[in-house]
């Protein structure tokens, strides 16, 4: 097992150096240009200037050369820097946004806790309720509780966010006022009240996206606990006279969690990557949001450095869930 | 014996055991299980079709969808309204005869316009979840099959899963949109830009699970066997894979069909979808979102349509799946 | 009394990605920064310049401007802190000066510090700027919201190539506004405290500030006049009946600001046929084959209503035009006979010139037939837009097919994107432009025939509808010479015809206006449109309702 | 025997609701079974055996059927019998397990892959006898020893994958004796085994019928284990009990015809002895015909020849997946077939058979060696002339129902391999299949079936059909046979040896039961550990066996007759040892000895004795 994650975490690297040298050259052949949103009152000279400002003057390949050595240099380096008190980096530039003109890794930074607080919050409710929904609608597979557990994923998966969040917001927003429409990202929990609020104003961005999650999974959750009642022993674990109740939840559980449980690590690297129209709709400036930003305002070390560390991260966990499944299923053995 | 005699016996054999015949022992021993006497001709998809059937809720569901197919085919044939006429007078205009689901706030018929939207909308996603799926499939039953092109594959899918969407999207609207327009005409060619953009960026699901069903299914004897027989690659996938992994990508299939119909909305509010006068469900949609309180039925209508076709499609497929397996099937 | 009123919020739904408008160039920055960084002189809504950091404003006759209009000297206001406690001095004036200014900066206000020679501080409160040619209109650096005064020991280490490295600078910067930035976390929140050195002891009323960035105008506007989270939210921009709707809430209004900005509809004179080789296509090599003429032009313009299209797309935020510049005042050409929709006219005048309806309701000429391809920004508005006067222009015989492009394509201008407003690969385009200031003289000077766009100046010219003009050149000329204000809008008004009226070159729709939302608790809102929206923030206060 | 039965079915009615209606899987048995009894079901696949036994447990409901009729009398220990059809849940959950423990059919499935044996051991235990974990482990130890499983302190703690068949079948049997239970039902426990681990189950389960005088109902169609486990039979055939009776009574004495039939399609051991050729079986129907002919070829000459052959597994392992052992599957292998002969290869599980036969088809690819096929060498081909050379050697494998594809059409599957060929024109070929259905027996109207809906008799000669469409000059049959019940078993073997008359097949013979080998083959080769032991004609092998593992294969067969029980203790085998070596490791060449012409004894290196 562990000559197969170095084995494959060598790999990973030819990878991700390929798919980050993709990305740079998607991001240089598509149209746009930083300067979009510079009004149209600003002469074309200037705008020119302001280019070259940005670095765009060079050729590409230095420009990608340069990322590729702030990226894995620079950025590790000035990170070491800040935790040991020491100066290797000074004096070497960071990668820069274009926008904003700041490091790009400090944004990044910024945006992590709010996208985890409320998309990994969004994920892990989605996740509790999926499994429990999976595995009773597959217990009692065509029941009114499976019916009706199917209709409401499906619909779950078929309303896009940017109308189910509005329509949160106009029912308990607007109307009712249970809770904030703006989530405010400065907002620190430091007694119960603030907790309150906290909890408040993550209420419907959570809801919107665990209803989008547990859709999904519960469906691969049903899917997998009906393979697996089937299987033979079930019926050895019966014979032996134990409850139904232990018969489910521990030895069909077990094995149906095994394919269940490697499509959820699959499926959050997304979370990092944040929820583009969730975050716009509750204005939860998270990373999809910053994406979504930088890919709008051109600011191509910004989508560059985010959509690299997404590769990262969907290579990391496709790793993982492969491990996982070695792991959880003993029959499988990668060396 | 003669030919003829020989079928009688064996065709005798079938309901009653050949050595039970043999022996003298019909009389004591019961019928046979009249399961495996039935010799009636019966093909695959009658088969399928007929534990279909018995699916209620893919039955339903099958009754709704073909319902929204005839709703948006037929329809417009009978509810002749141009879908882009703007009459001004009548803008913003309720439930009425005139306009059965009123009208929107250029005054044009929301009902022709539903209609409209929902063939561009369920062509979509049908097309484009057709690309994407036969995209998948192919990727991951040559990485599947073909040891030495599972690494390859599976960094590309990697690659693809990385990439940014939006700007691939832009690119690709970019350097394609004039070319296909021209040949195909705007419509056509803007159709030709969407599906294949949304098939392309979202094969990578299918070709996974596709892939890990072609793992086990190599080990299997039958693959084995069919090799022993001298089977060429080409019909072993095509004969042998492709068939045994197929309910697998059925179930990818129907949530293509939701995931393509939405994302075909998405691509129109970025400007990249079809001429901004041409109604799909999901641009209504989109487009009503802001209006929501004071025109509900605009964003419920479209909304509904969605869902709808979401569900049927997969309670469709749930059927389907159900039907298309031979164990299932079987019993 | 300063910092009596609590916190104000704010709602930006286009986020502020910095503070420094240098760096930036769009309005949002210039928004936000205006509550920190002040310029030597700002606009009031009705187009006047007003001291901020000066004095007073100079000119002619107070001899601020020198006798050859080459010279300009400002003085500023005795006693200015910035926020740090140090004074406010000529040298800071000097220095943001030379920050602009530097090459490698990459300054987006450039054009503002066009034709100056030199800045120099002729004392501590002293600043003349010097410029190579004589200035009809030397209002331009210093004026406004987005050429403001930094101070200069915090940017120092900030000039050329280091800019971009001096985030604390440009996003802390220090000023002389009613506030100072306590917490920036870019695209996302800043949040403000009151400037405890500001000139005005009473002011400003609020003791903190947020503006909170993120979402889409509906909901920024949405957070205000319904659920009443914000008290104002800049730029809501939305169907006039969603606006009313939300009004009856009875929390606060939607009020609009005039300053020069004019949907209107270009007219491409060349032909943008994509059978020509890439390089042809769109310049003055090829005429179109039917937009020259001036006929179809002005059958165009003659079957739109903009009456309706105001009412449908802006409401009380927009006016209908006939003008490319419809202020100030002076500017404006009284030309009001495109106001009224004239369908038959329009036939007539198509029929007169030998365009004759073809089969399927199509006119055509020579076996020209009347096609186009309308493009636009992706806007919910512009595709109204775009509907209504496709329906208009079928009925005189056009036939038009839209498009759409994304807004970070159509106005970036990429030369290898196919989809910019400067390549023009359509028919006609629809977009609103405006310009600074109160001098309409630059934005008038993008229409001569050296500022096409062409594959030479890599597409980068300003001359939209490839309007090529002796007649026009040569009053521009004129009107660059012309140093009396009067005989310079009288000029100004004939070229605006030329545009307009005669050629239907351009074909000006709405003169918009820049909607906010404000809820009735706030009050002292004054908006403003030819200067940063927040010009007035430090005069708000709350007020009980 | 006692009187009074520990258990006693009366009338059971079993019945399953399914999409086509409902079908009866049991319809009307009776019979009880007394403690220290042993009762043996027998009949043919899908007569009811494992729905009775599943409704013993009521675990049939479980599979989606219903007990529609009956009693099920069972003593629970205070003498009071009760009945099971109608106890709640909570009772029967106490009943399960502590009270009857059943050994399930397929030993590979029948533990959850996910728990360590350990576990799935002390479960039971924990919850009837109230056992703290340390008591169960303890207790769970001694039944490991009880089932002779070596080394079991490391057993506890490995997965169910990780044991080989037999050890995995000893695991099962373990969990249904974990709390001493009073009945114990054992569904085909030695099916899927080979014969030497067979005799160790089967003593096994002998030696706790006599210590423990635990009364076992033991479900098998092998009508050698019957004679050799039980005290009575219950013949079964379509849901109903047709004959019941004392084994010997039974087997000497057969009431009905069925089990007439059954007991003479049974193969016995020793059967062939003084026979020169194989021979058809006599089967019932057949017996007017008379005596079946042997299968002699006039002039034997050469078709197959192998030499040297070695097929080696690579185990790979490591940062850069080097190779760092090899399972050496088949080693320094020889023989020779002839045209219209037979050769069996007969051995332990994991000996190599398999692997031998495909790498002779080099369905996977051996490492060095010759394989001469009528003068084609097949190890020199290039794929294309690979998949021709196919053509003339055609293989059936282990397991019918793996073996063919479950979407298409039984017409599809024989067609197929004419397809890959080009062969003959549509009609042509629709004329071949329905030759090659009638040549096997198989109505036509099954062309348009599915693999599931066949038993596995008729599937096993969908396969055969198959194999034969190219007119192949060599059959090789992988167990071709094992998976079948006797009577099905039979009727597949005479087809086979009937073809092999009328064509003049030549067949390698793949199988671990020795008697079905004993009728079918010319020659025998004996395997053990990849290479072959011991060769000869049948005669030779099987009438003088010479090396000690051929004697030792010998004496674990059952014989299908009660009244020569030779279950005892001391069959005591040694495990195979690994067969995994490290890489570059060199075996050393097989050294013959020739006892008697043509019957050679493997002398160096020494194996077993
Ligand atoms: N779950 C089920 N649903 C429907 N029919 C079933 C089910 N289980 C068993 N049957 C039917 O009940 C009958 C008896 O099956 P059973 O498993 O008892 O056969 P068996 O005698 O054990 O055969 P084998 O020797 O193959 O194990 C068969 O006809 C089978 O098709
Ligand atoms: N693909 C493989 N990779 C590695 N080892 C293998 C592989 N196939 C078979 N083996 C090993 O080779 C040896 C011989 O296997 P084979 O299948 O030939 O046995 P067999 O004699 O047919 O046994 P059985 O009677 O159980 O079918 C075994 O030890 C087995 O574990
Ligand atoms: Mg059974
Ligand atoms: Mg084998």
């Amino acid at each position: 097992m562990l000559t197969f994650t170095i084995r494959r975490l060598l790999l990973a690297i030819p990878t991700l150096l390929f798919i980050s040298f993709v990305i740079f050259m998607l991001l240089e052949a598509s149209p746009g240009d930083p300067l979009g949103d510079v009004p149209l009152t600003v002469p074309p000279e200037v705008k020119e200037r302001m280019r070259e400002a940005l670095g765009l003057g060079q050729p590409w390949y230095v420009r990608y050369v340069l990322w590729l050595k702030q990226f894995f240099w620079v950025e590790p380096l000035y990170w070491f820097d800040s935790v040991f008190g020491t100066q290797f980096s000074a004096g070497m530039q960071r990668i820069i946004s274009f926008q904003s003109r700041s490091p790009v890794f400090d944004v990044i930074a910024q945006r992590v806790p709010q996208t985890l607080t409320v998309v990994g919050m969004s994920y892990l409710v989605g996740v509790l309720i999926a499994i429990p929904i999976g595995i009773v609608s597959a217990y009692k597979q065509y029941s009114w509780f499976d019916q009706l557990g199917t209709f409401v994923s499906m619909i779950g998966f078929s309303m896009p966010t940017f109308f189910t969040g509005v329509v949160l917001i106009i029912i308990f927003g607007v109307k009712l006022q249970w809770f904030p429409s703006v989530y405010d990202t400065t907002l620190q929990v430091r007694d119960w009240d603030s907790f309150l609020a906290q909890v408040r104003q993550m209420v419907m961005p959570v809801t919107v996206l665990a209803l989008y999650n547990a859709a999904q999974i519960s469906r691969f959750m049903r899917a997998s606990m009906l393979d697996n009642l089937g299987q033979d022993y079930v019926r050895t674990a019966r014979a032996k006279g134990l409850s139904e109740k232990t018969v489910v939840l521990k030895h069909v559980l077990r094995n149906s969690l095994i394919p269940v449980i490697t499509v959820i690590a699959l499926g959050l690297p997304a979370v990092f990557g944040g929820a583009i129209i969730t975050e716009q709709v509750f204005k939860v400036n998270g990373l999809g949001q910053l994406l979504i930003t930088a890919i709008h305002g051109n600011d191509i070390p910004m989508v560059l450095t985010l959509t690299f560390i997404f590769a990262i991260l969907i290579v990391l966990f496709t790793l993982i869930a492969d491990i996982l499944y070695g792991i959880l299923d003993p029959r499988i053995r990668y060396d | 014996m003669t030919e003829t005699e020989r079928q009688h016996r064996l065709s005798v054999a079938e309901t009653i055991d050949a050595s039970a015949v043999q022996a003298g022992a019909t009389a004591a021993l019961p019928p046979d299980d009249p399961l495996h006497a039935g010799g009636e001709t019966r093909s695959q998809w009658r088969d399928v079709w007929r534990q279909f059937r018995s699916h209620t809720g893919a039955m339903v569901a099958l009754v709704l969808f073909l319902s929204i197919i005839l709703f948006v085919t037929v329809g417009p044939l009978i509810w002749t309204i141009d879908p882009t006429y703007v009459d001004i007078r009548a803008r913003n205009s309720g439930f009425s005869l005139a306009h059965p689901f009123g009208t929107d706030q250029l005054g044009r018929d929301m009902l022709a316009r539903l209609m409209a939207g929902g063939r561009v909308s369920i062509a979509v996603g049908l097309t484009a979840m057709t690309i994407a799926i036969t995209l998948g499939s192919l990727v991951g039953v040559v990485s599947g099959y073909f040891r030495r092109m599972d690494a390859p594959l599976m960094r590309l899918t990697e690659l693809f899963l990385a990439l940014p969407l939006l700007p691939l999207l832009l690119l690709m609207v970019t350097l394609f949109r004039e070319p296909l327009s021209q040949s195909f005409g705007p419509a056509m060619g803007t159709f030709i830009l969407i599906v294949s953009a949304i098939g392309a960026t979202s094969w990578m699901q299918a070709a996974r699970i596709v892939r890990g069903d072609v793992l086990g299914l190599k080990e299997r004897e039958f693959i084995l066997a069919a090799r022993s027989i001298g089977t060429p690659a080409r019909r072993m996938i095509l004969r042998h894979v492709l068939p045994n992994v197929l309910s697998p990508i059925m179930v990818a299939a129907t949530l293509g069909i939701a995931t393509a119909i939405i994302t075909e909305s998405a691509l129109s509010f970025l400007g990249l979808g079809f001429p901004p006068d041409f109604p799909t469900w999901g641009r209504l949609l989109y487009d009503a979102v802001d209006q929501m309180i004071q025109y509900p039925s605009r964003v419920i209508l479209p909304g509904l349509f969605i869902s709808l076709t979401v569900l049927c499609v997969n309670y469709i497929g749930d059927g389907l799946r159900d039907a298309m397996d031979p164990r299932i099937r079987g019993r | 009394e300063r910092g009596s009123d609590g916190a104000l919020n704010i709602i930006m739904w286009q986020a502020p990605s910095t503070m420094n408008p240098y760096l930036s160039g769009g309005t949002k920055e210039l928004v936000a920064a205006s509550m920190v960084l002040e310029p030597l002189a700002g606009m009031t809504p009705e187009a006047e310049m007003f001291p901020r950091l000066a004095a007073e404003i100079p000119t002619l006759e107070n001899g601020g401007i020198a006798e050859d209009l080459k010279s300009v000297t400002w003085k500023l206001k005795e006693g200015l802190k910035w926020s740090d406690g140090t004074s406010v001095t000529s040298a800071d004036v000097v220095f943001s000066g030379q920050y602009c200014m530097d090459p490698e900066g990459g300054c987006s206000q450039l054009a503002k510090f066009e034709g100056v020679e030199a800045i120099e501080a002729v004392d501590d409160l002293t600043i003349k700027i010097t410029f190579a040619e004589p200035m009809p209109d030397p209002y331009s650096a210093f004026v406004g919201a987005n050429s403001p005064i930094l101070q200069k020991a915090q940017f120092e280490a900030c000039l050329g190539v280091n800019a971009p490295t001096c985030t604390d600078q440009n996003f802390n910067p220090i000023g002389t506004g009613p506030f100072r930035v306590t917490q920036f976390l870019t695209n996302d929140v800043i949040t403000f405290e009151a400037n405890p050195e500001y000139r005005d002891a009473a002011k400003p009323a609020f003791a903190t500030a947020t503006i909170k960035g993120g979402g889409d105008a509906a909901a920024a506007a949405r957070s205000v006049l319904e659920t009443g989270e914000f008290d104002y939210a800049w730029n809501t921009q939305l169907a006039p009946d969603v606006i009313a709707g939300m009004e009856a809430m009875g929390r606060g209004k939607v009020s609009a600001a005039f300053g020069s900005l004019v949907e209107r509809i270009h007219v491409n004179l060349t032909d943008p046929s994509s059978s020509y080789p890439e390089g042809e296509r769109s310049t003055a090599a090829n005429p179109h084959p039917f937009l020259s003429d001036p006929a179809v032009r002005k059958a165009l313009s003659m079957a739109i209503d903009r009456q309706l299209l105001t009412e449908i797309g802006y409401g009380d935020a927009g006016q209908p035009t006939c003008n490319y510049v419809p202020a100030p005042e002076a500017w404006a050409s009284p030309n009001t006979e495109c106001l009224t929709q004239d369908i038959a006219g329009a036939n007539a005048l198509l029929d007169e010139a030998g365009w004759t309806m073809g089969g399927s309701g199509v006119r055509e000429k020579d076996g020209v037939p009347l096609k186009m391809v309308f493009q636009t920004s992706v806007n919910a508005v512009r595709q109204d837009f775009q509907a209504l006067i496709k329906q208009w222009w079928s009925e005189i015989g056009i036939e038009t097919e839209l498009k759409t492009v994304d807004a970070s394509v159509f106005f970036g201008s990429d030369p290898g994107s196919p989809d910019t407003l400067q390549k023009f690969y359509a028919d006609v385009e629809m977009y609103a432009d405006n310009f600074e200031g109160g001098n309409p003289a630059p934005y008038l000077a993008k229409w001569t025939c050296d500022k096409a766009p062409s594959p030479e100046n890599q597409w980068q010219g300003e001359n939209i509808s490839r309007y090529c003009d002796e007649a026009y050149d040569a009053m521009m000329v004129e009107l660059s010479k012309t140093v009396d204000p009067a005989e310079r809008a009288k000029i100004g008004q004939k070229l605006n015809e030329m545009l307009t009226k005669e050629s239907n070159a351009i074909i000006p729709l709405v003169y918009r206006g820049t909607a906010s939302a404000h809820s009735n608790s706030l009050g002292g809102v004054d908006i403003n449109a030819w200067d940063s929206e927040l010009w007035n923030v430090a005069d708000w206060t709350r007020v009980e309702q | 025997m006692d009187d009074k039965p520990l258990v006693s079915i009366e009338k059971l009615r079993v019945e399953f609701e399914t999409g086509d209606g409902v079908v009866v899987g049991v319809k009307d048995v009776s019979f009880s079974i007394a403690p220290g009894e042993c009762v043996c079901v027998v009949g043919e696949s899908g007569s009811g055996k494992s729905v009775s036994s599943l409704s013993l447990m009521r675990l049939v409901e479980f599979g989606g059927g219903t007990i529609a009729g009956g009693r099920l009398m069972f003593d629970p220990g205070d003498g009071q019998a009760i009945d099971l059809a109608q106890q709640p849940g909570p009772v029967m959950r106490d009943i399960r397990g502590n009270q009857i423990g059943m050994i399930f059919q397929e030993p590979m499935t029948a533990l959850n892959p996910v728990f360590t044996v350990g576990d799935q051991l002390t479960e039971g235990l924990v919850v009837h006898r109230g056992m703290t974990k340390a008591q169960a482990r303890a207790r769970a130890l001694e039944i490991l020893r009880q089932v002779r499983i070596p080394e079991p302190e490391r057993r506890m703690d490995q997965f169910p994958h990780e044991l080989s068949g037999g050890m995995r079948q000893r695991v099962v049997i373990a969990i249904a004796m974990a709390c001493e239970p009073r009945l114990l039902i054992c569904d085909e426990p030695t099916t899927a085994l080979d014969v030497t681990i067979q005799a160790e189950i089967l003593a096994l389960i002998d030696r706790l019928k006599r210590e423990k005088r635990i009364a076992v109902l033991f479900i098998t169609h092998d009508m050698a284990v019957v004679a050799q486990m039980a005290d009575r039979v219950v013949v079964m055939y379509r849901g109903n009990k047709v004959e019941e009776g004392r084994v010997a009574e039974v087997f000497e004495n057969p009431r009905e015809d069925y089990t007439k039939m059954l007991l003479a399609a049974v193969p016995r051991l020793g059967e062939m002895t003084g026979k020169a050729a194989p021979e058809r079986m006599r089967l019932m129907r057949d017996g007017a015909v008379g005596a079946p002919e042997p299968i002699v070829v006039a002039d034997p000459r050469p078709l197959l020849t192998v030499q040297n052959l070695t097929t080696r597994f690579a185990v790979k392992g490591g940062l850069l997946r080097r190779t760092v052992a090899r399972v050496h599957a088949v080693e320094d292998v020889s023989f020779t077939i002839n045209a219209g002969e037979t050769l069996s290869l007969v051995g332990e599980s994991g000996c190599g058979k398999s692997t031998c036969g495909r790498s002779i088809l080099r369905l996977v690819e051996p490492e060095s060696g010759t394989v001469d096929l009528g003068g084609t060498d097949i190890l020199a081909l290039s794929p294309g002339d690979l998949r021709r050379a196919r053509r003339d050697m055609q293989m059936i494998f282990q397991d019918p129902f793996a073996s063919l594809d479950p979407h298409m059409k039984l017409y599809d599957q024989v067609a197929e391999p004419l397809e890959n060929f080009g062969i003959g024109s549509r009609s042509e070929r629709r004329d071949r299949i329905a030759a090659l259905f009638d040549r096997v027996e198989l109505p036509r109207s099954f062309m348009r079936r599915y693999p599931h809906e066949m038993s596995g008799g008729q599937r096993q000669r969908i396969a055969i059909a198959r194999a034969l469409a190219l007119n192949p000059k060599l059959i090789i049959a992988d167990e071709a046979v094992s998976a079948l019940d006797v009577s099905v078993q039979a009727q597949v073997l005479n087809l086979l040896m009937e073809l092999q008359a009328d064509l003049g097949i030549s067949m390698l013979f793949i199988s671990h039961d020795m008697a079905v080998v004993e009728r079918v083959s010319h020659h025998v080769g004996v395997m053990y550990l990849g290479r072959i032991v011991e060769m000869g004609t049948r005669q030779q092998v099987f009438e003088n066996p010479q090396h000690s593992y051929t004697r030792q294969l010998m004496a674990a067969v059952p014989v299908a007759d009660p009244r020569q029980k030779k279950i005892s203790e001391d069959l005591n085998f040694t495990p195979i040892p690994s067969p995994m070596h490290p890489v570059g490791y060199e075996s050393p060449r097989s050294v013959y000895r020739e006892v008697a012409p043509g019957h050679r004894v493997l002398v160096d290196p020494l194996t077993h004795g």
